[in-house]
């Protein structure tokens, strides 16, 4: 992959609920390349604060429109000063960057399991399923939010067809309890089929430990799309490492896809 | 008229006086993808240490303001590894090449250099007597002039590379050790090394960084390391190379101003990848409106006795 | 409940541990403005020598990333008027009084702490042994253990009132002088005082600053300020008292976190005058939500062995 | 005076030329307090670069609007920040901060020069005078600028019925040269008296170092208003200074407004 610098151009910044932004961005370099589970690593302004570049997962991307989208949530400095720039905006963008996640075939079925915003990233791999016309009925998705203003795109979610478990942590809507709970029983009733499928998640490290656990108690084929405080984002600093059974490995270049048998997570 | 960029230091003559630092550019691949690597003056690879190193547990950075704590703990491939799997994609370079090498004892530091001896690839050897965070290593033979002569000598009648000695800021004064690893035989020093700092996660009442404390790097320093480059210009006779900071064309001229032949870009490879090369053509621009035939006319032009 | 916010050091008792540094804060009056000076902990007033000082030559000041340098050179109404003209307006506060004082040989600090003895209104001496921007003088003493020990045993013996050693950052191992200065009767140390640092002007190719070099603080320094707290806080049994880029209460808070009895707010004053006051109103605060009795439940409570 | 912090209100932001921005600020403590000479000192951001206030004079009051109003010229970062703001934001003052310019007598003249931006706490002396029912005809303005496209305020100063000199460095409007040099060509030519006579004068350093020189000179009772990189600008920290024949003041307390004849620039 040539990796690239661009100035994206802002075409729309959207707030979709408490400190939840969605931004587009004209790119043609990332909007070509971009696959799911790829981020791009953007600098938020000019000056020394913050200094480095955030990192942020392909949402969405609209190949022809040349664009892609950004989802995101406010959680600190770098975010607030994101969620304010203005339509019409330059925004230095490196990507994309990182690996992708491995496709199911044809024939495999698709589990997917979101944690607050894992969407962002899960969310594109379900639309690249789709558009490649992999049958939404292969394609199950769990999503799990703390409490039900929290969820996103749901309508979006539900008129792709796919099957969607939905949780709370406060029971408001759903299932009440985290995610991973919700997707253990399924597990152990047999309601979810383990062979011949991939297993696909994304959230809080928290959740992706549980993921991790679970995976290798079933044996699951499970991909999951980690974080990590990113200095350089290209693979340079060895700053973004995660423990893995093979040694640590970065993020940014290794990842941000691994295998969720052999991370050690904690 | 093309401005003359190039530097000498001991017999290796480079094109330009701009490197990237050592731990914040890999061995040179990565970069690769954002521009053509040939026009940096020379790349500085990660500290190669003699055993391959898995570096410190996460988190290893955290960001502070104007600047960013790193305790990697000198994660790297190893000598071997790094002749075998690296040192063939740099040695393919126009651009040249320094190792940068890192050791717990003189012993470990002179083995590195005899096993890097004579390999094609390689133009110079960076010694970081430096590194703060390894615990009974570098901080002793960067703060002590006596260890700072040892090392650098011992690594010095055991190559024949020219010899940059890199300098810890987190010393009384920096000059005594410059002027220690000058007599024992350096070509040049490279200063500053990061500032020991620390951050604290006040929610979790946990240090940010596993290894409690790290190295402090980035435009928040950059006005120490020009004092330190400023003193140490003065009192030295080899070339001084400035860092510490350095995130554009303006704060590479300072350097130069205050004394420094070279200068390398570190944290502003991370905030922009095309930095370094951003300030090659910076230079020559420089240079051009100032009608400056050669770059290395404007080191240590700092005018201080000057009314206005 | 109203959380116990009091510190002790040597027999003085502080209603609160949040000080304004040095040099910063003038000799309280102007700031008297914005709030009731007694709300702080103490007022520590600018470095006191035995003559006047006119200071540096302009410019004194310039800013950097997220900090500024200052070579103010102790410009200062020198200890006679400053007990005739300036200990008036002190005296009548009902914060305790902490007198800084400054000298360039064991001497003059033995005499300014004599002529300071047993005035109305000093309830503690912070002795200056850090200043980068005096020439022959605090520098030495702060970086070497042996000068700083002489130094304050110096004082020490010519003082009933209770001592604070302020500390040098411009050293590599703190923790040493700290100890010295606890050994020679110290009853508390205060660090950071600032950086060595420097920066240019490329337009004009001169030093910003007339005296060349000035000392960097703001939030840039905190992580080294932080770092040798946490490094002294576990070495020396008397009260450790943080500064360096302290801005609100967080900042403030990690510095307890880390191992300090009191903090002091120092540039924080220049951006926000209230910068100090918020920090007695935020402590408070946090006691309340966090159900702490006293802040100092809080000091060096940082968690260093869990694994998350 | 009772110095006091506020949180002002930004009522318009106007671009009145290249670079030049007058901001509008709802404070009723500023706009009750100031008198001309007064600065006021304000933080730019919440974040830390730039990290220090900017010092600005006050250029207008209105008073029964609870509001003054600042003109300035994007110099740097900070006033790049400022010139950017919008309508509506908060703006953290301290202010009114510093002396003030003393008044000429009713029988008094007043000569004023004003080198650029210098303009800015000239025009509130004027407009003080006039609201004091000042003879117009009594006051002078030598107004230079380098060239014609950065006069400021030219018609509203024509307007108050005060005598105006131009002048411009490069000759497009106006005498050709440098405002002190028509200055003193004026004093030397005795057009100008000198009696009875206050002066005042703001602007860049160069320029009054002139006027210094010039009042020395003449005897001129003179006061010009310095600028000075000013960390605190309460009169705390002693970084502010400036050489005067009494020895180094402060810019911020002791000033902005000095004696021209005590002053030692260089
Ligand atoms: C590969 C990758 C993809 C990501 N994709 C998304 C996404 O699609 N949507 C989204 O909302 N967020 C995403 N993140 C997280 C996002 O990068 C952080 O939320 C952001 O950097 C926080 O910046 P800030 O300045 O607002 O907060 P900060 O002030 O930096 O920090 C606020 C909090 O966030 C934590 N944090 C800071 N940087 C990171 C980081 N790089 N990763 C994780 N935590 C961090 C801090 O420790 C702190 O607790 C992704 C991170 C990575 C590494
Ligand atoms: C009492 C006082 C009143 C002032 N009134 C006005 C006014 O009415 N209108 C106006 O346009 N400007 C005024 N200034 C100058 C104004 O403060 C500076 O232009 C501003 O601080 C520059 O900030 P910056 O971040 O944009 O630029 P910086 O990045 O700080 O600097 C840009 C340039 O301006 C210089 N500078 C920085 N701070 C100051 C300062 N405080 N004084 C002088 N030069 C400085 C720097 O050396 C640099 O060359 C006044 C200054 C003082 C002290
Ligand atoms: C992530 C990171 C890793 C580093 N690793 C090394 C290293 O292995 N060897 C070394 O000599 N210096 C290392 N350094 C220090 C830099 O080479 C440089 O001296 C320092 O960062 C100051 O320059 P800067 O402010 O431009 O980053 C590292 C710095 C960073 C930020
Ligand atoms: C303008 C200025 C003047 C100072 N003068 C003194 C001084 O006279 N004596 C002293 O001990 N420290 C002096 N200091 C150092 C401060 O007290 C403090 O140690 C340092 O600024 C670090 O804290 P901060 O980052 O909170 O400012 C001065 C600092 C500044 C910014
Ligand atoms: S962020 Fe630098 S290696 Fe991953
Ligand atoms: S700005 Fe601090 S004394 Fe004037």
């Amino acid at each position: 992959m040539n990796q690239r610098k661009e100035q994206g151009l802002l075409l729309s910044v959207e707030n979709l609920g408490e400190r939840l932004f969605r931004l587009k961005i004209h790119s043609p370099s990332i909007s070509k390349k971009a696959l799911p589970g790829n981020f791009c690593h953007l600098r938020v302004n000019e000056s020394y604060s913050p200094l480095l570049r955030r990192a942020f997962s392909i949402h969405q991307v609209e190949t022809e429109k040349n664009s892609f989208e950004l989802l995101f949530k406010v959680v600190g400095p770098g975010t607030q000063i994101l969620s304010e720039k203005k339509t019409g905006e330059k925004i230095d963008l490196l990507g994309p960057l990182g690996n992708s996640f491995s496709l199911p075939a044809k024939d495999e079925n698709a589990v997917l399991l979101a944690g607050g915003m894992g969407i962002a990233p899960l969310f594109y791999l379900v639309s690249s399923l789709l558009e490649k016309k992999f049958d939404p009925q292969k394609i199950s998705l769990f999503f799990g939010v703390r409490k039900k203003d929290e969820y996103l795109l749901v309508n979006d979610i539900v008129s792709t067809g796919i099957r969607l478990h939905l949780a709370t942590e406060d029971g408001s809507s759903g299932y009440r309890g985290m995610i991973t709970e919700l997707f253990f029983q399924e597990l152990r009733a047999r309601r979810l089929k383990t062979k011949r499928t991939r297993f696909y998640a994304c959230g809080p490290n928290l959740m992706l430990k549980k993921v991790s656990e679970i995976s290798r108690k079933f044996k699951l084929d499970c991909q999951i799309s980690l974080e990590s405080h990113m200095p350089c984002g290209v693979g340079a600093c060895m700053g973004c490492v995660v423990n893995t059974v093979k040694g640590y490995k970065r993020v940014c270049k290794d990842g941000p896809v691994f295998d969720a048998r052999e991370v050690i997570l904690d | 008229m093309i401005p003359d960029l190039s530097v000498k230091i001991g017999k290796v003559k480079f094109s330009n006086p701009v490197l990237v630092a050592s731990g914040t550019f890999g061995y040179g691949e990565e970069y690769g993808a954002f521009f053509d690597l040939n026009e940096l003056g020379s790349i500085i690879t990660k500290s190669i240490t003699l055993n391959p190193r898995e570096g410190h547990l996460p988190p290893r950075t955290c960001e502070t303001p104007s600047g960013m704590l790193n305790a990697i703990g000198l994660a790297n491939v190893g000598v071997k590894r790094f002749i075998q799997e690296k040192l063939p994609f740099l040695r393919n370079l126009k651009t040249k090449v320094i190792v940068n090498v890192a050791g717990s004892s003189i012993d470990e530091y002179v083995e590195v250099v005899k096993k890097l001896e004579g390999k094609k690839g390689i133009d110079l050897l960076e010694i970081n007597i430096s590194c703060p965070n390894v615990k009974q290593g570098g901080i002793t033979f960067g703060s002590d002039p006596k260890c700072a002569y040892d090392c650098i000598k011992a690594v010095r009648d055991n190559s024949t590379y020219p010899i940059i000695a890199k300098l810890s800021p987190n010393v009384a004064d920096i000059v005594e050790i410059a002027l220690a690893v000058e007599e024992a035989g350096a070509d040049a020093v490279s200063l500053i090394n990061t500032l020991v700092g620390m951050a604290i996660d006040l929610e979790k009442r946990k240090p940010r960084l596993s290894n409690i404390t790290g190295g402090l790097s980035g435009p928040a320093i950059k006005p120490v390391a020009l004092a330190m480059v400023w003193k140490t210009a003065q009192k030295v006779k080899i070339p001084v190379i400035g860092l510490g900071g350095i995130m554009n064309t303006q704060d590479a001229l300072e350097f130069i101003l205050a004394g420094a032949s070279m200068i390398q870009v570190g944290t502003g490879n991370f905030v922009d990848p095309e930095c370094s090369v951003k300030i090659v053509e910076g230079l020559k621009e420089y240079c051009q409106e100032k009608k400056l035939k050669r770059i290395l006319d404007l080191r240590g032009k700092l005018k201080i006795f000057t009314a206005d």
